[in-house]
């Protein structure tokens, strides 16, 4: 503790143990910020500027507010540890390309403020602040955070896909490569049967190699930081390897997908269930989920066990909403409704004491 | 047909409209027991029995006596009486089955008479809750489970978190009550999520 | 006996919702706008008095362990009249209102002054004391209301605020409401505790 | 292959290097001894000499008070100078006894006369223990004579040998087996006989071959009766530790709150045995020790063995002195030892070894709120959720402690060593131990 | 303890027979204007769907197996006698039912729709619903508020007044409404789909071709039951 006091000059006093791994918090928090940016720079090529503004603005907005609270607060100012630079990116991450920079700044704000200050500040908020801030959007302006798609040139992945399918009436393909991949599975098939497209013809165009490949690689539509898989998979391996956070939660979180979707798809005699699942792993926010947002310390359980019971309850309602939902996504949904039960979770996977009986 | 419509009226209680995050019905109990989570079950349980009861006793009232006489109305009272009855009689079943468990719920078990959520649930029977078309005796019931679980569920989520918020370093005017609805805020965010949820 | 005080009690010093955290459910479901506000401040005000009223003059003829269905009796004999008059006369009020005027029934607030206040006290003073309450009820619910038709519609009884400004709609569904009584309690903390000092 | 082990523990850079494998040298005499009355847990030894007086090398200067206590030695033949305090490493103000050295030796250097000790009954043996004062070496310094006299009521099953020396950087129990490892053999049947029990097993972490081989190609030389075994464990901390060690072996759990006795066993370091041996075969007081003395800042760490009263400081310069500027001494291993501020400390029956370590490895740092990483949970031995514990314990939330098995914790530190926001949580828990310990008695 | 017991019913009795004594009487002065309430709301919704219509009869009609309920109506121009329609529709939207109000006239145009029941999402779907004000606050309170001040506009369901629900109706996607998008749309026989919202501009869409389409197969059942001799 703090009375390490000299009685001998430059010999330190204090409590064993007297030697440590290393691994700081600031260092974590770093090294997550690294992980994320490969991520952070594909998308500004891809999306461009704007994509840019965004991630900047957020992050910057959500450094200040952190500032200004402490500051107010009279507490020390904490905007050094990184935390609040990961919360940015990861909003940043979670809303479209296209999205009014007021917006972001209102959600970083109240992602900061809201979901973290008020608590307390950095381990002791419930909520993932990033995605309370996405939430908080989402349920404010869900115009924009539904809408602001990047329209890219003609010539897209979707497109393409697309026109290897015969019989695909025009409009179609403004159905089919406006949006994302999600909203273009959840949406595409109710709207697409007007023009007398079969829901088959968009299964095929969703679920087909080089839809599933770019997917893979990135060149998307989708949210900032979402879109490529590969990208977030090497930050995610670098987390992992620099043992940031463990196995548990992503390949749970991962895994029950996988099985879930493979389950459904297969249990309702669908033709593609194994690329649908692939389709499902590699879209959406559910990489980013599984090894950035999950994974948050703060706001997952302790244990190794929970850990797994977060991620399996994370996975369940990420199928669940986006088979059934109003969404066409639903991880940052399912990983805060994860973090509301996070308490319970701790409770009830208490590792064993050594030498009792069970509890 | 019969048991899928059960089904969907249970998610549909228990998660995209549930009588605490969404429609903001039982708030004072949701406030005042939530923050011990032993004592949240047994307020949860309690709950959950009652609105089964509720619904089980107001629907048929309603329908083969308000409606056919046409004085529905009298329903407020009718009900009201009928609950606060209910509440009676489960007050003194508890006080005898477990009396550490009456002892916890202490003024709470009373109160459950002026929780809206009973009688929400009650006159929502009535009016066909969420659903289209009207409601028979069955799914007046499970709808009062589902609210009751609903409910439940909110109770003990909240009761988990604010356990660990006792440690927090929240500001000082912010702790108790302005705090809790913070949280009851964030969590109905997420709850936004099964918005629109077809089942 | 301070008349006075006993009208304006309720208002800040026992205000129901911020000081006593009572009747949270109306406070919370129909704020969002200061139309629905007001009409649920009149419909629960008027019950509040009218409770207090009846309740003050029949105290003395209640045996004490029925008094708590008796109250209940008449707040929702109340409750139905004004539910059967806002439905003759204002339904359009009614309708947006909707569950939360039966529901006045089992407001905390109209039971716990009814108990607490009413039946041991004359009827003049459970009068002021009804009104107060009421008052400091709406007051409460109608800032509450304020600022969420505001923020999360852009709009004051029902008309357009600053055109062109994009509402934040999250104020007009539930956590708008949680997140706008939060602050207002925080403040009213902030209040207590400054005077305190 | 898997060793056995237990669940939980870490793995901190060994750093054994700077004095593995380097055979013991004995340092000289050093001047001036001061030898505290207390080196054990108990009460203090009560001191049967004054100042002025001339004593014998190994001559008893403190005698044991009460059933908790040790007997104290002269380790210098020569003048008592005074009975005064003097800092130690477990109180500033220790009554100590200093001896200026003078007169002659009787054991350095001189074969000492092996006692039959295989005729005498176990009761003797104990008193022999006893008498030469041997307490715990491993650290914990508990009088070795009150362990090894169990109630009468408990059956005692096993003995089990600590050789894992599982702290980063000692390395005096893994020379003490490569050196002598038939006096240790001995050792384990004398302390079997004690017990009136057949079975020991000696645990060494897998890190140590060499110890390994020499046990048991000793053991496969003298072929005791008894059942001696030595069993390689997975080298991670703490895996010496009294429960964990127990339970490595014999897949046993010590009860929560309960004593080694509890699983039937007898937990002794492989230090302790050699010095029950060396009490008992050759009738020599415990006054002197082997301790490990290393760290980046000493000119030549190494292994060594020392005059229980020499100073810190007089140990250092026979090792050649400082090469740099220490930030932090230690008297113990780097995990469980405790931070020095003067240099004048003696060196005690429980010093393991003196670790000296530079600004690089001792850099300080301020704690920071927790975030829940789980780290502490996951290396936590003995099951415990360290950070939720610490969070209710720094917020003085004592009553939602208890729950929470403030008391297993065993003070491995652990937690402390992973946790990135470097928060002193085996600390934390220990005042929560005091507290809750106060107002329980109150 | 009997005498308390009997104490207790009789006055619990006697406040629950005052209550409904007081009630019954606050019942029999309410009921009529709230019935009158009622039936004044659907004239209202009929007369806002058949503007400068007078409604006739109600009458049930089974189209495909399932039960509709359309009302006919009537208006003088002139020497000229127009007929005009108006009919319920239920489809599923995005949050769940959404029940629409459809009048048409006899050649199929729509004069105007009104959205009864509906759960959409806040801020996305339910904006069908959203009216823009044509005047602000400030112009409330400064007394320069419009003429039409108290009568906004449900933009979305205004959209649809004039189009030909008898063909099909196309959804354009250019953002919300505007007056200045109202010739164009309507020479194209579509409508302006709700921004982030084009599932629930089809449901309603859908529900109003398929209760036009309902509307005429219950004409023609009509018309053959009219003509049919009286057995």
């Amino acid at each position: 503790m703090q009375d390490e006091k000299k009685a001998v000059p430059g010999l330190l006093l204090s409590n064993a143990p007297h030697i440590h791994a290393g691994q700081s918090l600031q260092s974590i928090m770093w090294l997550v910020v690294l992980a994320l940016a490969p991520a952070a720079a594909y998308s500004v090529y891809l999306f461009g500027l704007n994509a840019l503004m965004l991630t900047v603005v957020s992050v910057a907005v959500c450094v200040a507010a952190e500032a200004a609270f402490c500051f107010l607060m009279k507490k020390p100012v904490t905007i050094t540890d990184g935390s609040a630079v990961i919360t940015g990116m990861l909003l940043a991450f979670n809303v479209p390309p296209e999205a009014p920079l007021w917006m972001v700044a209102i959600g970083a704000a109240f992602a900061v403020i809201v979901a973290k200050q008020l608590f307390g500040g950095i381990g002791f908020n419930i909520f993932n602040p990033a995605l309370a801030g996405r939430a908080f959007l989402m349920a404010s302006w869900p115009v924009y955070m539904t809408t602001s798609w990047h329209r890219f040139g003609p010539t897209t992945v979707l497109s393409q896909a697309a026109s290897n399918v015969a019989g695909l009436p025009e409009q179609a393909y403004d159905i089919i490569t406006q949006a994302t991949p999600l909203s273009a599975l959840k949406e595409g098939p109710k709207l697409l049967t007007d023009l007398g497209v079969t829901p088959d013809a968009v299964y095929r165009t969703l679920f087909s190699p080089e839809v599933i490949k770019s997917l893979f690689i990135g060149n998307i539509g989708g949210c900032i930081g979402e879109t490529s898989a590969l990208l977030l998979l090497v930050g995610g391996l670098l987390l992992l390897y620099k043992r940031v956070i463990t196995w548990h939660i992503p390949l749970s979180y991962m895994g029950t997908v996988a099985v879930l979707m493979f389950a459904y798809y297969s249990l309702t005699g669908f033709a593609y269930a194994g690329a649908a699942t692939l389709f499902h792993l590699l879209s959406g926010g559910l990489v980013l989920g599984a090894f950035f947002m999950a994974t948050d310390m703060v706001t997952s359980p302790v244990t190794h066990r929970g850990m797994i019971a977060f991620g399996v309850g994370c996975g369940i309602l990420t199928c669940v909403i986006r088979l059934w939902g109003g969404y066409p996504e639903g991880v940052s949904y399912s990983i805060l409704l994860m973090n509301s039960t996070v308490p319970l979770i701790d409770r009830f996977t208490r590792p064993k004491v050594f030498g009792t009986k069970h509890e | 047909m019969e048991i899928q419509t059960l089904f969907v009226i249970l998610i549909s209680t228990i998660f995209i409209n549930n009588y605490v995050l969404s429609q903001m019905l039982g708030l004072c109990p949701f406030l005042g027991v939530s923050r011990k989570l032993d004592s949240a079950l047994g307020m949860g349980l309690a709950v959950i029995f009652v609105m089964v009861m509720a619904s089980f006793f107001t629907f048929p009232i309603y329908k083969y006596i308000l409606v056919p006489y046409d004085i529905t109305y009298l329903r407020t009272i009718a009900f009201i009486l009928v609950i606060a009855g209910l509440v009676q009689f489960v007050e003194m079943v508890v006080e005898n089955v477990s009396p550490v468990l009456y002892h916890s719920l202490g003024i709470f078990l009373p109160l459950i008479t002026t929780n809206c959520a009973v009688l929400g649930v009650a006159v929502l029977n009535t009016e066909s809750g969420f659903l289209s078309g009207d409601l028979g005796l069955l799914e007046a019931v499970v709808q009062g489970l589902g609210a009751g679980l609903g409910f439940t569920l909110a109770l003990l989520l909240m009761a988990g978190i604010r356990e660990r918020l006792e440690i927090a370093d929240i500001p000082e005017n912010l702790k108790g009550l302005p705090i809790t609805f913070i949280v009851a805020g964030l969590m109905a965010m997420a709850f936004l999520g099964f918005s629109g949820m077809k089942v | 006996m301070n008349y006075y005080r006993e009208f304006a009690k309720g208002v800040w010093e026992k205000n129901p919702i911020l000081i006593l955290g009572i009747g949270m459910c109306p406070t919370l479901a129909v704020s969002t706008s200061v139309l629905n506000a007001l009409w649920m401040t009149l419909a629960a005000t008027f019950v509040l008095i009218f409770s207090n009223i009846i309740v003050s003059l029949v105290k003395s003829l209640v045996p004490s362990h029925i008094r708590i269905p008796i109250f209940i009796a008449i707040i929702a004999t109340f409750v139905i009249i004004v539910e059967l008059t806002l439905k003759a006369f204002q339904p359009d009020i009614y309708k947006s209102l909707g569950i939360f005027i039966p529901l006045i029934a089992v407001n905390c607030i109209i039971l716990g002054r009814a108990e607490e206040f009413a039946s041991k006290n004359a009827v003049l003073p459970s009068i002021l004391d009804g009104l107060g309450m009421g008052l400091g009820f709406g007051l409460t619910l109608t800032v509450l209301a304020f600022f969420r038709e505001i923020l999360g519609s852009n709009r004051l009884f029902g008309y357009t605020l600053i055109p062109g400004m994009e509402p934040a709609t999250i104020m007009t569904l539930a956590p708008g409401a949680f997140f706008t009584l939060a602050i207002m309690l925080w403040g009213m903390n902030a209040i207590k505790s400054r005077k305190r000092r | 292959m898997a060793f056995t082990t237990f669940s939980g523990g870490i793995h901190p850079p060994e750093n054994k290097r700077l004095s593995e494998g380097k055979a013991f040298s004995n340092l000289s005499v050093p001047q001036l001894c001061y030898i505290p009355l207390q080196q054990h847990v108990g009460k203090p030894a009560r001191p049967i000499v004054e100042a002025g007086e001339i004593v014998r090398e190994g001559q008893l200067i403190g005698l044991a008070e009460g059933y908790i206590s040790a007997n104290v030695h002269a380790s210098v033949p020569g003048k008592v100078v005074e009975v005064a305090e003097h800092p130690t490493v477990y109180s500033k103000r220790g009554m100590c006894v200093t001896i200026e050295a003078q007169g002659s030796f009787s054991t350095s250097g001189k074969p000492l006369e092996a006692v039959p000790w295989e005729s005498m009954s176990g009761l003797e043996l104990l008193n022999r223990v006893a008498e030469a004062g041997v307490v715990g070496l491993g650290g914990a310094a508990f009088p070795t004579q009150v362990k090894l006299h169990p109630p009468r009521n408990r059956k005692i099953e096993a003995l089990i040998i600590n050789g894992s020396e599982c702290e980063p950087y000692l390395t005096v129990d893994d020379m003490l087996m490569q050196s002598f490892p038939g006096e240790i053999v001995e050792g384990v049947r004398i302390t079997l006989k004690i017990l009136g029990i057949t079975t020991a097993f000696i645990g060494v972490e897998n890190n140590k071959p060499h110890a390994i081989a020499s046990l048991r190609n000793k053991l496969a030389e003298i072929k005791p009766a008894e059942n001696i075994q030595v069993v390689a464990l997975k080298a991670k901390y703490p895996q010496g530790a009294e429960k964990q060690l127990i339970y490595s072996l014999t897949r046993r759990e010590v009860p929560s709150g309960g004593l080694p006795m509890d699983a039937a066993t007898v937990v002794q370091n492989v230090g302790t045995i050699f010095a029950v041996r060396e009490a008992v075969a050759l009738g020599k007081p415990l006054f002197e020790r082997y301790i490990t003395v290393t760290g980046p800042c000493v000119k030549n760490p190494g292994n060594y063995k020392v005059r229980l009263g020499s100073r810190i400081s007089d140990v250092i310069e026979e090792c050649g002195g400082l090469v740099a500027e220490p930030a932090k001494i230690i008297m113990g291993g780097p995990m469980c030892g405790t931070a020095l501020d003067s240099m004048d400390i003696p060196v005690v029956k429980g010093t393991s070894g003196i670790l000296l370590l530079g600004r690089e490895e001792a850099r300080p740092a301020d704690y920071l709120p927790c975030i829940r990483c789980g780290r502490c949970v996951a290396v936590c031995p003995a099951g415990l959720v360290p950070c939720d514990m610490v969070n209710t314990i720094e917020k003085g939330r004592l009553d939602l402690v208890e729950p929470s098995h403030p008391f297993d914790c065993i003070m491995c530190g652990a937690c402390t060593y992973v946790c990135p926001s470097r928060r002193p949580l085996n600390h934390f828990i220990k005042l929560a131990q005091e507290k809750l310990r106060r107002r329980q008695k109150e | 303890m009997k005498a308390s017991i009997l104490r207790s019913t009789f006055i619990l009795g006697l406040t629950a027979f005052v209550a409904t004594f007081a009630l019954s009487h606050i019942k029999a002065i309410t009921y009529p204007v709230i019935q009158k309430q009622e039936r004044r709301k659907q004239e209202n919704a009929l007369a806002l769907v058949l503007p400068g219509y007078t409604t006739g009869e109600e009458r049930s009609a089974v189209v495909n197996g399932r039960s509709f309920t359309y009302w006919t109506a009537e208006k003088t121009d002139g020497t000229l006698t127009l007929k005009a329609y108006a009919f319920i529709t239920e489809k599923t939207g995005y949050g769940g039912v959404i029940r629409t109000m459809t009048g048409v006239d006899d050649r199929g145009t729509v004069l105007g729709i009104s959205i009864i029941r509906q759960s959409e999402t806040p801020g996305l779907g339910a904006r069908a619903l959203e009216t823009a004000s044509r005047s602000t606050f400030f112009q409330v309170i400064t007394g320069r508020a419009r003429e039409t001040a108290g009568e906004p506009s449900p933009w979305f369901q205004e959209q649809f007044a004039g189009l030909n629900a008898a063909a099909k109706i196309g959804i354009v996607k250019k953002g919300d409404w505007t007056e200045a998008m109202r010739d164009e749309l309507l020479r194209e026989n579509s409508i302006s789909a709700i921004t982030g919202a084009t599932f629930t501009t089809k449901a309603v869409k859908d529900g109003i071709e398929e209760g036009m389409a309902a509307l005429r197969m219950a004409l023609d059942e009509h018309a053959k039951a009219q003509e049919a001799p009286a057995p």
